[in-house]
């Protein structure tokens, strides 16, 4: 492999009942995106805990996508109002140290939207290429 | 108004001992120096003859309420600056201690001295300081220095909040107004540099990180039974931070743990041996919290719903964070 | 004795660093000490005291020492240690270099400490005397000259030079190294120094501080003291005083698993901490107070007992300074030693 | 340390087409843990099932990883595979590697590569997982079905059968729905009155069934089995249990002027109504919009001629609270509004009509007694122009329209042509269409009937335009088939408008936390195998509020509905979901974040004693979780700064130990 086809690595946490759904629709439906985005199933975006996102980077994740469903059709009510806090909070702190904002990213996709998750991964993934190999929350023990 | 001394605390403190409203105070002890004073339990009266008040009595004793008030069947008497009585109504939300056990007396404050700048500016070898408007210090070296108590101010009283005392049982002297203060320049002068820069500055700051967790340890919202960063059983459990990465996740999680419940009290600044500005991390949050959901001061009223634990069906999408401040 | 005028001191360090990497105290932007890599523009401070002492040389805060590779079911070991250079450390003060002495015994006696004692072979010292101690300062307590500091090389700073005066076969070396740019001296102005010096350590307020009542075999004596109580009273558990000890030497030694092996590294670790020592069985001390305890019975009680009275302390004072409580040995030592001390 | 299986599935050539299968066996066997890997054609066969069985208790294993289909649809099967194993069921993890992995990515390298990675965290997760069971809730036997329609009456009928309690929810004052307005139905062209009013009677007349008519659902709290509701029953300002129906109020009543809903305002009705002859429950109703003694108190006609005494102008609305084990969804549909179709010229003419309007035209009941007459001057039409797809399958409108076939219009346009050239054969009847959809039995024929015995005009192609000129509606239309534009004079105008979800949905589906699309059409569990079910346990979907539906599927749904509410009201106690929050409560602080951000009111606290060092005993705070009423969401663990509180099946640790093995 050629060095600059390096590829990103890119860790989505998904809820159950909505963006997972979704993820299964869009293949369902065949829709494609980059294998580089990996799905890790949660029962709501708001089972997230900000540890689990900088632990994704450190182990060398280049960038965090958390789907959940959209605000007020939330499978447990109002999970994904507090996901939408704690992430604002979170993605303002990882900027305001000097982090790329473009390398964390929330989206509401619901079951119905399988091509809006497949769109999203796509643009997520191009994105997160564009912006190169994660250096700034990196932890080189990890890299080698 | 009436000056607040010493004398009238240990006053205060006898009265409250000898008529059996308390049987333990909290207060300020006296050290080797001037300026090296430790916060103490104090049963009796007698005992208060250690007890100081002068402009190093710093301390927040909010936090040690949660184990003193465990050792008695009466009251702790607390003495509380206006600051201190944020993180008093903070703990008391967090129910981590029983109000009914406190018996809290209010003081004014008008800034503490950070005796780091009072060394900057005298050398070392400190063998006096005599504290006022003017202070004035004498060294062993035969040297005296007079200097504004306004230039030796502690950075977290130059933007003091409130001089306001949002919880006591008593009020010595007068209460102050919840001030305006420039708090938050800061943070802004932060924001407005380009993401190299700040990246550059945090990453030079929280590499003097020794992890000696002085600031958590002294943080009146920090009062977990055990810290994830101590649990063995914790993924993130460290004792020292082996790179850049680590020094990161220390301190966002650390802040985010307290954010909409720290009071901005200034002590993990304060505490830190590396002068490390960890407040510009919690006014981050705090600033955040303000511009997102509304004005909200952590610690002003008991009970109220802290910003991480409520929200609207208006919130800003996290999207939207960077550019909505 | 050698000498070279202070305005030279650039020089001085630059001929060091082309010898081998040499390491000297400089100001950090918050005005604190630190020792800082020596390139050209790297001012010297002259503040007394480092925040982090030199023992960071030596026994670093973090360090990997082996790594685990496993290949389906086999493991592979590997020794990650890279050859350790020659460096120098300039300005290292008299109750620092005292602290080697404690460390060493604890790494150099058998076992030995391999990743210890090469960089302790690699290092050199250049000690240097203190013209102004602090209030907190308190070497003397423990027998330590502030005018007199050991080390590979013992340094002086007079008026307009400093002066060096080589110890060890190590620093014979370097000194002939750099013969070029020093000039041969006497000691008058080194010896009018250290009476200056000596004068001051009378007059400093912990001069008094004795280490009389401890010592090996008392831990009957203090162990169960009732004072320990109302000493620990505040202390926040932090690890501020163990970390920025000179003496200081526990670590822990953890794995981390980097998901393609094993890192396993040590790191410091603190007896204020209440993980500290945890075993199987559980924690052997369970509260503040007796974490508290076992710090300063190490220091003034185990440690000497254990070899030949020297004390685990050298009266540097960074605790003093640090403390976020102001809690410091000082005070443990003037409680409990008696009326008497200080 | 586990003993992991690890089962990689083909799904025939679904995964092994795009997937290696044999390489993520093969990569798998050294992840830590793994003792056994094998792959196979279809591992939810029962061939398959076997395989994972006899692994089990050869290599005794202890955990299962399934490579195979989404989770979604067989990880339940698998945990009974497990557990006939005499394995925990939720020592199982699927690793999805059909749905996120082969459908998605078309190149094997990739695809593989990408499945070992799946497969790994799956591991990684599994390794951590332990024997979780399952708490156990009563259940309420009594079940609740919003909307009082077809379906609603046929789910209701069918569970009271089964000897359960039920309560219909209907908004209208009476129950029916748009059954009840319609003429005849395709394609028997049996009267829809005469097979729908006797069901309405039936549920009168079931002792197992309550009416809350006029009423609403205001809140829904708790759970499968356990649903606690709030209905709102607004005041009609008549006492329902004493009036007798007589109608003599609605005869006096002087309030005559009041648009009729039920004949879509072709007619007028008065203030104090009853909807039609035949409803259920067949009582007054005061419009309080229209009443003048309840707006200004002047008036009270009806209050005097009520032998019963039934009237109460004082009446208030009121909240009934229930239990309840089971909720049915059954809110149904409407037409779409024509107000954005103004080339259908609909607001201009009276004589533009939809086909709802047009059943009420036709039915005898309705407000020119069955006579086809125009709406304007009441003169028999001769044209009529029937108009299909207006408002659906419009991908390129939908800001005005549906993206969605609604279905039912291709059908009822034919019968409405066929019934109007069976009794006016002077009548030319065009119908314009995009495609004729006629898939059911004895559709097509019925469609062909339409066009070869009874001569409708079916043209294929749209309207582009209409508008009156006077006393003619001139149609300006395109025939595809011959390539011409045809220019038709029509006397009525009938548009097929498509049909929507009944606006009250969507905040319906809030109360339930049930998930919709969005067209704001409710999501069922499964698009096929789960189809009356929604996502959120015991909410159950029939008719129209999940997607377009003539009469009989919605009825067969209706019944399935009902028959999925029966099994789960037979029960005495349900198992819950074991993945549930649970707190250490050596690590609590009880400081109430948890409780504060818990939607199920799950998290409570006492003050427990705890031993301390040297023989004392402290007394704190902590927090204990209710298993039977915890969800699940996780909310509390992140808010929990001690990590005291974590989530049984998505602890901390198998979170990331699922970071860490897709970053390896």
């Amino acid at each position: 492999m050629q060095v600059n086809e390096r590829k990103p690595l890119i860790v989505a946490f998904c809820c159950n009942w909505c963006s997972y759904a979704g993820a299964d629709l869009a293949g369902n439906n065949r829709l494609s995106y980059p294998a580089d985005v990996k799905i890790i199933k949660v029962p709501c975006s708001c089972r997230v805990n900000p540890m689990f996102i900088l632990r994704a980077f450190q182990r060398g994740a280049d960038g965090v996508i958390l789907c959940g469903c959209h605000p007020g059709d939330c499978h447990y009510t109002s999970g994904n109002y507090y996901t939408r806090r704690r992430m604002a909070l979170l993605f303002s702190m990882l900027d305001y140290l000097g982090i790329e904002k473009e390398r964390t990213r929330v989206e509401w996709v619901s079951a119905a939207e399988g091509a809006k998750f497949a769109a999203t991964m796509n643009d997520f993934a191009q994105t997160v290429a564009a912006l190169g190999e994660n250096k700034r929350l990196e932890d080189l023990r990890c890299k080698k | 108004m009436q000056k607040i001394t010493r004398d009238l605390l240990v006053e205060k403190a006898v009265s409250l001992l000898e008529n059996g409203t308390v049987d333990m105070v909290l207060g300020w002890k006296k050290g080797e120096f001037d300026y090296d004073i430790t916060p103490a339990v104090f049963a009796d009266a007698d005992s208060l003859k250690d007890f100081v008040f002068d402009d190093f009595c710093g301390a927040n004793f909010s936090k040690y309420l949660i184990s003193n008030t465990k050792k008695t069947a009466s009251k702790v008497l607390v003495f509380l600056k206006p600051c201190d009585t944020y993180s008093f109504n903070q703990l008391l939300t967090e129910h981590r201690f029983d109000r009914e056990k406190v018996y809290a007396v209010g003081i004014p404050c008008d800034g503490m001295v950070d005796i780091h700048k009072i060394r900057a500016i005298s050398g070392e070898g400190i063998a006096k300081i005599e504290c006022g408007e003017k202070i004035t210090v004498s060294t062993i070296y035969d040297e005296t220095v007079n200097i504004e108590k306004a230039d030796v101010l502690a950075e977290r009283c130059v933007t003091c909040k409130s001089k306001k005392h949002v919880a006591y049982d008593e009020l010595l002297g007068e209460d102050g107004e919840v001030l305006e203060s420039a708090r938050f320049d800061e943070v802004e002068k932060l924001e407005n540099m380009t993401a190299d820069e700040r990246f550059e500055f945090w990453q030079g700051e929280l590499s003097r990180c020794i992890r000696c967790n002085a600031c958590r340890d002294v943080c009146p919202a920090c009062t977990c039974e055990k810290c994830v960063f101590d649990n063995p059983a914790s993924p993130v459990e460290n004792k020292a931070a082996a790179n850049s990465f680590e020094e990161k996740m220390f301190h966002i999680i650390r802040a985010f743990h307290v954010a909409g419940r720290c009071t901005d009290c200034g002590e993990c600044s304060r505490v830190c041996p590396q002068h490390i500005p960890l407040h510009l991390l919690n006014r981050k949050f705090i600033k955040d919290i303000d511009n997102f959901y509304g004005e909200y001061q952590a610690g002003e009223e008991v009970g109220s719903r802290a910003p991480l634990v409520n929200y609207t069906t208006e919130d800003l999408e996290p999207g939207e964070a960077v550019e909505g401040r | 004795m050698y000498r070279i005028s202070t305005q030279s001191l650039n020089t001085l360090f630059e001929e060091i660093s082309r010898v081998c990497t040499l390491y000297i105290p400089s100001e950090n932007k918050k005005g604190d000490s630190v020792y800082t890599r020596y390139e050209t523009g790297v001012e010297y401070s002259n503040k007394l005291n480092t925040v982090r002492s030199p023992k960071d040389f030596f026994f670093p805060q973090m360090e990997n020492l082996m790594e685990f590779k496993t290949e389906g079911k086999t493991v592979q070991l590997i020794d990650i240690r890279e050859e350790t250079e020659d460096f120098v450390v300039f300005g290292v003060r008299p109750c620092d270099v005292k602290s080697f002495e404690v460390l060493d015994n604890v790494f150099l006696n058998e076992p030995v400490d391999t990743y210890y004692k090469n960089r302790r072979e690699h290092g050199v010292i250049i000690s240097l005397a203190c013209n102004r101690p602090a209030e907190t300062c308190f070497c003397g307590t423990f027998g330590i000259d502030a005018a007199k500091p050991e080390g590979d090389v013992s340094a002086w700073m007079t008026e307009g030079y400093l002066h060096l005066k080589p110890n060890t076969e190590k620093g014979e070396k370097l000194v002939s190294a750099i013969s070029g740019i020093l000039e041969e001296c006497d000691d008058t102005a080194v010896t009018a120094l250290q009476e200056n010096i000596n004068n001051i350590m009378k007059k400093l307020p912990l001069a008094n501080v004795t280490t009389e009542k401890f010592g090996g075999g008392k831990t009957e004596e203090f162990f169960n003291a009732p004072e320990w109580a109302a000493l620990s009273e505040s202390c926040l558990g932090c690890g501020t005083c163990t970390f920025v000890c000179p003496t200081c030497q526990c670590y822990d030694i953890k794995d981390f698993n980097t998901g393609k092996g094993v890192i396993r590294y040590r790191c410091w670790d603190s007896c204020m901490y209440s993980e500290f020592t945890k075993m199987a069985h559980g924690n052997n001390r369970l509260s503040q107070k007796e974490r508290f305890r076992q710090r300063f019975m190490h220091k003034l009680v185990y440690y000497p007992e254990n070899n030949n009275g020297l004390f685990s302390c050298v009266g540097c004072g960074r605790c003093l300074a640090k403390c976020p409580i102001s809690m410091n040995i000082v005070k443990v030592m003037k409680t409990l030693g008696g009326k008497d001390n200080g | 340390m586990q003993r992991i299986g690890v089962f990689v599935c083909w799904c025939g050539s679904n995964i092994a087409g795009t997937v290696d299968v044999q390489a993520v066996s093969e990569a798998l066997k050294n992840e830590p843990g793994v003792v056994f890997s094998a792959n196979y054609q279809y591992m939810c066969s029962q061939a398959g099932q076997n395989m994972i069985i006899d692994a089990v208790k050869e290599h005794n294993l202890t955990g299962i990883v399934v490579c195979s289909c989404s989770p979604r649809m067989h990880e339940a099967t698998f945990r009974k595979t497990a557990a006939t194993a005499g394995l925990n069921p939720y020592m199982v993890e699927i690793a999805n590697i059909r749905e996120q992995c082969s459908w998605v990515h078309k190149d094997m390298l990739t695809g593989t590569e990408k499945a070992i990675i799946l497969g790994k965290a799956a591991v990684a997760k599994v390794n951590l997982n332990t024997p979780l069971v399952a708490g156990e809730t009563p259940v309420t036997k009594r079940a609740l079905v919003i909307g009082g329609g077809i379906a609603g009456i046929q789910t209701a009928l069918d569970i009271a059968e089964a000897g359960f309690p039920v309560d219909i929810v209907e908004t209208k004052p009476t129950i029916g729905g748009k059954m009840a307005q319609l003429d005849k139905t395709f394609p028997t062209l049996d009267c829809a009155a005469c097979i729908l009013t006797p069901k309405m009677v039936d549920v009168a007349q079931n002792e197992n069934i309550r009416i809350f008519s006029y009423s609403e659902v205001t809140e829904v709290k708790g759970f499968v089995g356990n649903f606690d509701v709030t209905v709102k029953k607004k005041a009609r300002y008549v006492n329902e249990d004493i009036c007798t129906g007589c109608g003599a109020c609605v005869e006096k009543c002087p309030m005559k002027k009041v648009p009729n809903e039920f004949n879509l305002g072709m007619d007028n009705r008065s203030a104090i109504y009853i909807p039609f002859a035949q409803a259920v429950p067949k009582v007054a109703t005061i419009d309080p919009n229209h009443c003048n003694m309840l707006k200004n108190g002047r008036c009270g006609v009806c209050s005097k001629v009520c032998a019963a005494g039934a009237i109460d102008y004082k009446q208030q609305d009121e909240y009934i609270q229930e239990k309840y084990g089971a909720i049915v969804v059954a809110t149904g549909f409407n037409p779409i509004s024509m107000d954005k179709f103004d080339e259908y010229a609909y607001n201009q003419s009276k004589d533009v009509i939809t086909s709802l309007e047009f059943e009420r035209l036709t039915n005898a009941a309705g407000p020119t007694a069955g006579k086809l007459l125009r709406p304007s001057d009441l003169k028999h039409p001769h044209t009529i122009v029937f108009v299909q797809c207006v408002g659906s399958r419009c991908a390129s409108c939908a800001e005005k329209g549906k993206e969605y076939c609604s279905k039912i219009c291709c059908m009822y346009t034919a019968k409405h042509a066929m019934l109007t050239r069976d009794k006016y054969p002077d009548t030319e009847v065009y119908v314009f269409y995009i495609d004729v959809r006629t898939p059911g039995k004895s559709f097509d024929e019925f469609y062909r009937r339409a066009v070869e015995e009874y001569g409708v005009h079916y043209i294929k192609g749209m309207v582009g335009k209409v508008f009156p000129e006077g006393d003619k509606l001139k149609v300006q239309a395109s025939d595809l088939l011959n390539n011409k534009q045809l220019h038709i004079d029509a006397d009525l105008v009938v548009l097929a408008a498509a049909i929507e979800p009944d606006k009250s949905a969507r905040p319906l589906a809030t109360m339930l936390t049930a998930s919709m699309d969005t067209n704001d059409f409710f999501t069922e569990a499964h698009p096929k195998l789960r189809p009356v079910e929604s996502p959120t346990a015991g909410v159950f979907l029939s008719g129209t509020c999940q997607g377009p539906k003539d009469i009989p599927e919605t009825v067969s749904q209706a019944s399935a509905a009902a028959a999925k509410v029966v099994s789960l009201l037979v029960k005495d106690k349900l198992k819950g979901n074991p993945c549930v929050a649970s707190s250490d409560e050596l690590m609590c602080n009880g400081c109430s974040s948890c409780e504060r951000v818990c939607p199920y009111g799950a998290i409570t606290y006492e003050d427990k004693e705890f031993r301390m060092p040297n023989r004392t005993v402290a007394i704190r705070r902590v927090a204990k979780v209710n298993p039977a009423v915890c969800q699940g969401c996780g909310c509390c663990t992140v808010v929990c700064p001690s990590g005291a509180m974590d989530l049984r099946g998505f602890a901390n640790r198998q979170i990331i130990a699922e970071v860490d093995a897709i970053c390896k």
